[in-house]
């Protein structure tokens, strides 16, 4: 099979590429091994109360669903249960690899990484219990599948995934008893850290206004007064949705024989360490470590691409321009690919990306293609600034220091085939 | 609910790369015997060489690594080789379709 | 309708509405029959039945279940009708599946026959 | 001031090996790798222990002493390198490769290899998961396999115990002599030792030093993929005749074959039920990315030999350089005119087979100052008798048949 561009992953950024590609007249497929289209879309649910009463609720299905329909309309081909299992370069072409029933290889004038981000992992004793899943996979089970993972859960790590789980579980009928941080110890990294998760739930005050906003806004301010709260912070009495933030606990093993029966707490230190004082053991049979995004760039990697380390994007990701464009001809990425940030943020960089390489495949100069995506450019910078959701404090500077990176490596020259 | 003999669970045996089952006390002994980036951890525990290939636990290796003081860009990234996903061996072989060539 | 499972479906939900219509079919889990919706991931029919050992682990013989639900860990591989190591988080169910949890296995432990003759 | 008695270029499986047995003599070794242990060829590679597969001649010898030390090596090693005795099996697709495998054959058995060939329905008892539309196999009941990962760490871990240190990271720059003390200069700084060996697998030629002879070594990439764990479902090593035969071809002058990847088909079940599906050998590759051509060339092969393997997932693929001499045949022993300098590589394909032995022997040679009769057709003398141009030495003639059979 022959494409003009082939999209791997139909989440937000695939499908909108898919569709401002489409609407430059271009022959677009796209390829993702989950069973319908929407990415993970299809798994989110958010309640902003800092937003208008319209745009309160956000239901990532529906923006999946409009998004299908205007990719079906126009005409982009969507081949669901499909996995890519490599990209190749084949002449002027990328073999686009697939392990479907179908055909074998797709073969593309230009290929969008578009493969979203992967959760990290948080390895507390005992994590590989049933019953212990990713905060990801929680959100899934209740918001995708509706299935409820069980009945009591408890959950690991302070951060948006978290917070948007607590509240998932809940609105599914499964009881949150709290949330605390993981295990201090270099596994799981600064998380387990109080005093540093304290000046990271600034960022999620307006979810929770009543009683985050109290703790994590002024604190969020400077360092050293979060440092300080949390030294004065004692009592775990706080809660959301119901479900107790033990800001200075963290859980430290997950007990159970076939599967998950208790998490056990421990008081915390604001450095994290584990302070001397009583355990509890906790009866749940459910527990969701949310560990945190990072960018899922194997395509990339295997493709060929030169790669960067910007930790403020989420890790090493692979270094590209302001259409997507990376350092191979005919290769471009949007969305969690190139640094983890919300839905709206990613459908925007689908969207730029996706009428870049419109314009590119039909001949279009490379000022003509910027001049037009001026406006989608202010559109990217427009949802990162009203994002009720921010994965990454210093998303902002990632993107400033990946645009350094990629004038300095002189790799303007490279668009598409 | 609260017991003396809670956290008994030794911290050292806690399993770090789930498919292969290789423990936080093997890969800090490799880290202790040189391994400096996470290819070299994988070669010397098997860290990494299951079905996942590595995705859910690398970036746990890569924090080891940092404490031991090795900076991520030079650890943290792991040579990938496709498939990138398991896949059926007839499906290699490229069957009816395979124009590549 | 009555949903297929121990309890565990949200049928509804204040947010995302009602449970859209599915046709309910039957599906062996290790031999015991179980029902699902027609479509829903394997694992979900097997959550939704109150599974969650779906398989033990190579090293050690320990449970494992889902973990990731989104196809990048693995845990949740099965033998779906003699395919090994399918995760049950990205296969649709169909009537009449016959799914198997995986055990340890080992080339020390006796001449097996071969998964599949092709 | 000396660093060590001796330097030890290299912590492949060869190095360690090397370290290993130069430590057991109580020699105090530094070894220095540019990356990790086991970081380039030797974790890249398969594991077959199989000597039907080489000529008869001095290279099977070696082979074969190696695969003895293998049998028992995990006891003084105390820890399992994987090492299985399964036998090899050389299947055959066609009448000329059953001409040639029973000629063949023939030879083995007199150098005391016991290689049998079987019939088809034969094949089919000893490996039931084989096509049956292979024509016959010979079965070598003595053959088997090694883990390279766990043989290489064995090793390491028992020269370290032994008091060999290792600097990993490191890059070696040069290597000379001044006033008979050896200094390796590296990117860590420079040691000196009496000795140095190098065992720097297909790096090895740009450290020789001085005016010595020039080596050169032609590496050959090698692709590999590896499937999902399975139950035990192969009981032999199986490889494919066909290629068998094109080597011995090509070595012998013959015409080269029109696949420019010489894939090969070789299969093996490693300890932790992966089966591993080889092999190509290409020439001219830089790197070790691994390519859709030689994927599904394997791929292909791997279908029409184990049909089953069809419906069996492959988790990776991956590929190593194998570093092949000029005539085939490894470099063991001591520089002729660079006192105290040694060489240890250029083993091609059977860097893992032949380690133990390799290692072991050159431990001897370093110490003892002799070159054990064993020794004589892996000398990198040969390679200077070759500059200087003596056409009429007869063991040339004879050393260049031993290089073909070496190439098996």
């Amino acid at each position: 099979m022959r494409v003009d561009l082939a999209v791997v992953g139909a989440g937000p950024a695939g499908l909108s590429a898919a569709v401002a590609a489409r609407e430059k007249g271009i022959n677009v497929i796209v390829i993702d091994e989950g069973l319908e289209p929407g990415g993970r879309l299809l798994s989110q649910v958010h309640v902003d109360p800092s937003k208008p009463v319209t745009e309160r609720i956000w239901i990532g299905r529906t923006v999946a669903s409009s998004l299908v329909r205007r990719a079906e309309k126009l005409g982009v081909r969507l081949m669901m249960a499909t996995t890519v299992w490599g990209l190749f370069r084949s002449g002027e072409l990328w073999s686009v690899m697939l392990n479907s029933g179908g055909p074998s290889e797709v073969l593309a004038r230009a290929v969008l990484i578009a493969t979203g981000s992967a959760e990290q992992p948080l390895p507390v004793p005992g994590w590989t219990l049933p019953g212990v899943i990713t905060a990801g996979a929680a959100q899934v089970m209740v918001n995708q599948w509706r299935v409820r993972p069980g009945h009591r859960a408890f959950i690991v790590g302070m951060d948006p995934l978290a917070f948007a789980t607590v509240h998932g579980l809940t609105m599914a009928g499964v009881r949150v008893l709290g949330i605390a941080n993981p295990p201090p110890g270099v596994p799981a990294g600064d998380q387990g850290v109080p005093r540093e998760v304290l000046g990271r739930l600034a960022d999620l005050s307006h979810l929770a206004p009543s009683v985050l906003m109290r703790l994590g806004g002024p604190v969020s301010r400077s360092r050293a007064v979060a440092r300080l709260a949390c030294a004065l912070y004692v009592r775990p009495v706080l809660r959301v949705w119901g479900a107790a933030v033990m800001l200075r606990h963290a859980v430290v093993e997950v007990e159970g024989d076939a599967e998950v029966s208790h998490v056990v707490l421990s008081p915390q230190r604001p450095d994290g360490t584990v302070a001397g004082g009583i355990r509890q053991r906790v009866p749940v049979d459910t527990v969701c470590l949310a560990g945190g995004l990072a960018p899922l760039t194997e395509l990339a990697a295997v493709a060929g691409c030169k790669f960067t380390y910007l930790p403020e994007l989420g890790g090493h990701v692979p270094l590209h321009g302001p259409f997507g464009q990376t350092t191979l001809p005919g290769i471009f990425v949007a969305g969690n690919v190139t640094g983890v940030e919300s839905a709206p943020v990613v459908a925007e960089q689908g969207g730029l990306a996706g009428q870049a390489i419109g314009l590119l495949l039909n001949g279009e100069s490379r000022d003509t293609v910027e001049a037009a995506t001026a406006a989608a450019g202010v559109r990217v910078c427009r949802a990162r600034d009203q994002a009720s959701l921010r994965f990454l404090p210093g998303v902002v500077e990632g993107r400033r220091a990946m645009e350094h990176a990629w004038k300095r490596g002189h790799w303007d020259g490279v668009t598409a085939p | 609910m609260d017991s003396p003999d809670l956290g008994k669970g030794r911290p050292d045996s806690t399993v770090i790369c789930r498919c292969e089952e290789i423990t936080l006390a093997e890969i800090m002994e490799a880290i202790s015997r040189g391994a400096r980036t996470l290819d070299a951890v994988k070669r010397q525990t098997r860290a990494g060489m299951g079905m996942c290939q590595g995705r859910t636990c690398h970036q746990a290796i890569v924090r080891l690594l940092a404490a031991a003081g090795r900076g991520p860009e030079q650890a943290g990234r792991p040579s990938i080789r496709p498939p990138v996903r398991p896949v059926l061996l007839e499906a290699l072989d490229g069957g009816e379709g395979a124009s590549t060539e | 309708m009555t949903l297929p499972g121990a309890g565990l479906r949200v049928a509804v939900h204040s947010l995302l509405g009602p449970l859209g219509e599915a046709r309910v079919v039957r599906f062996t889990f290790d031999g015991l029959e179980y029902q699902g919706l027609e479509g829903e991931p394997i694992a979900a029919a097997l959550a939704a039945a109150g599974i969650r050992v779906i398989r033990h682990s190579e090293r050690f013989g320990r449970p494992r279940g889902v973990f990731c639900a989104i196809g990048h860990c693995y845990e949740c591989r099965v033998t779906v009708n003699g395919e090994r190591n399918v995760r049950s988080c990205l296969t649709p169910l169909r009537e009449g599946m016959v799914v198997q949890s995986q055990e340890p296995i080992g080339p020390g432990g006796p001449l097996e026959e071969p998964p599949h003759e092709g | 001031m000396a660093s060590a008695d001796v330097i030890v270029v290299g912590a492949g499986v060869m190095g360690c090996s090397v370290a290993y047995y130069l430590a057991r003599r109580s020699i105090r070794v530094l070894a220095i790798d540019r990356g990790s242990i086991g970081g380039e060829a030797s974790s890249a590679c398969d594991g077959y222990v199989v000597s039907q597969t080489k000529s008869p001649g001095a290279y099977l010898a070696l082979a074969l002493q190696s695969a003895d030390m293998l049998r028992s090596l995990h006891v003084e090693l105390d820890a399992d390198v994987g090492y299985r005795q399964t036998g090899s099996l050389i299947v055959m697709r066609t009448e000329s490769e059953c001409d040639f495998m029973e000629a063949h054959t023939k030879a083995l058995r007199l150098q005391g290899v016991s290689a049998a060939l079987l019939s088809r329905d034969e094949v089919r008892e000893e490996e039931p998961v084989l096509s049956g539309r292979l024509l016959g196999a010979s079965l070598c009941p003595d053959d088997g396999t090694v883990d390279p990962l766990a043989l290489t760490r064995a090793l390491y871990v028992n020269a370290t115990r032994l008091g060999a240190r290792f600097l990993q990271g490191t890059s070696v720059t040069r290597v000379t002599a001044r006033h008979g003390v050896w200094a390796v200069e590296t990117s860590g700084g420079t040691y000196e030792a009496a000795a140095v060996v190098l065992a720097a697998g297909i790096g090895l030629p740009a450290l020789m030093p001085g005016e010595g002879p020039r080596l050169s070594m032609n590496p050959l990439f090698g692709q590999l993929l590896v499937t999902e764990r399975l139950p035990k479902v192969l009981r032999h090593c199986i490889l494919d005749a066909r290629y068998i035969a094109l080597k011995h071809r090509r070595a012998g002058g013959g015409e080269d074959h029109d696949d420019p990847l010489g894939a090969g088909f070789g299969l093996e079940q490693t300890m932790h039920g992966n089966v591993l599906i080889g092999n190509t050998r290409e020439a001219g590759k830089g790197d070790r990315t691994t390519s859709i051509r030689g994927v599904r060339a394997i791929a292909r092969q791997a279908a029409e030999i184990a049909p089953f393997l069809r419906a069996v997932h492959i988790i990776r693929s991956f590929g190593g350089l194998r570093p092949y001499t000029a005539d085939g045949m490894p470099l063991v022993g001591p520089v002729e005119g660079q006192p105290g300098l040694f060489l240890c590589g250029g083993h091609g394909s059977d860097g893992i087979t032949l380690s133990p032995m390799s290692g072991k022997l050159l431990a001897e040679m370093l110490v003892s100052g002799e070159t054990p009769a064993a020794c004589s057709w892996f000398l990198p003398s040969r390679l200077s008798a070759d500059a200087r141009g003596s056409d009429g030495d007869p063991l040339r003639q004879g050393r260049k048949d031993e290089a073909i059979n070496g190439l098996a």
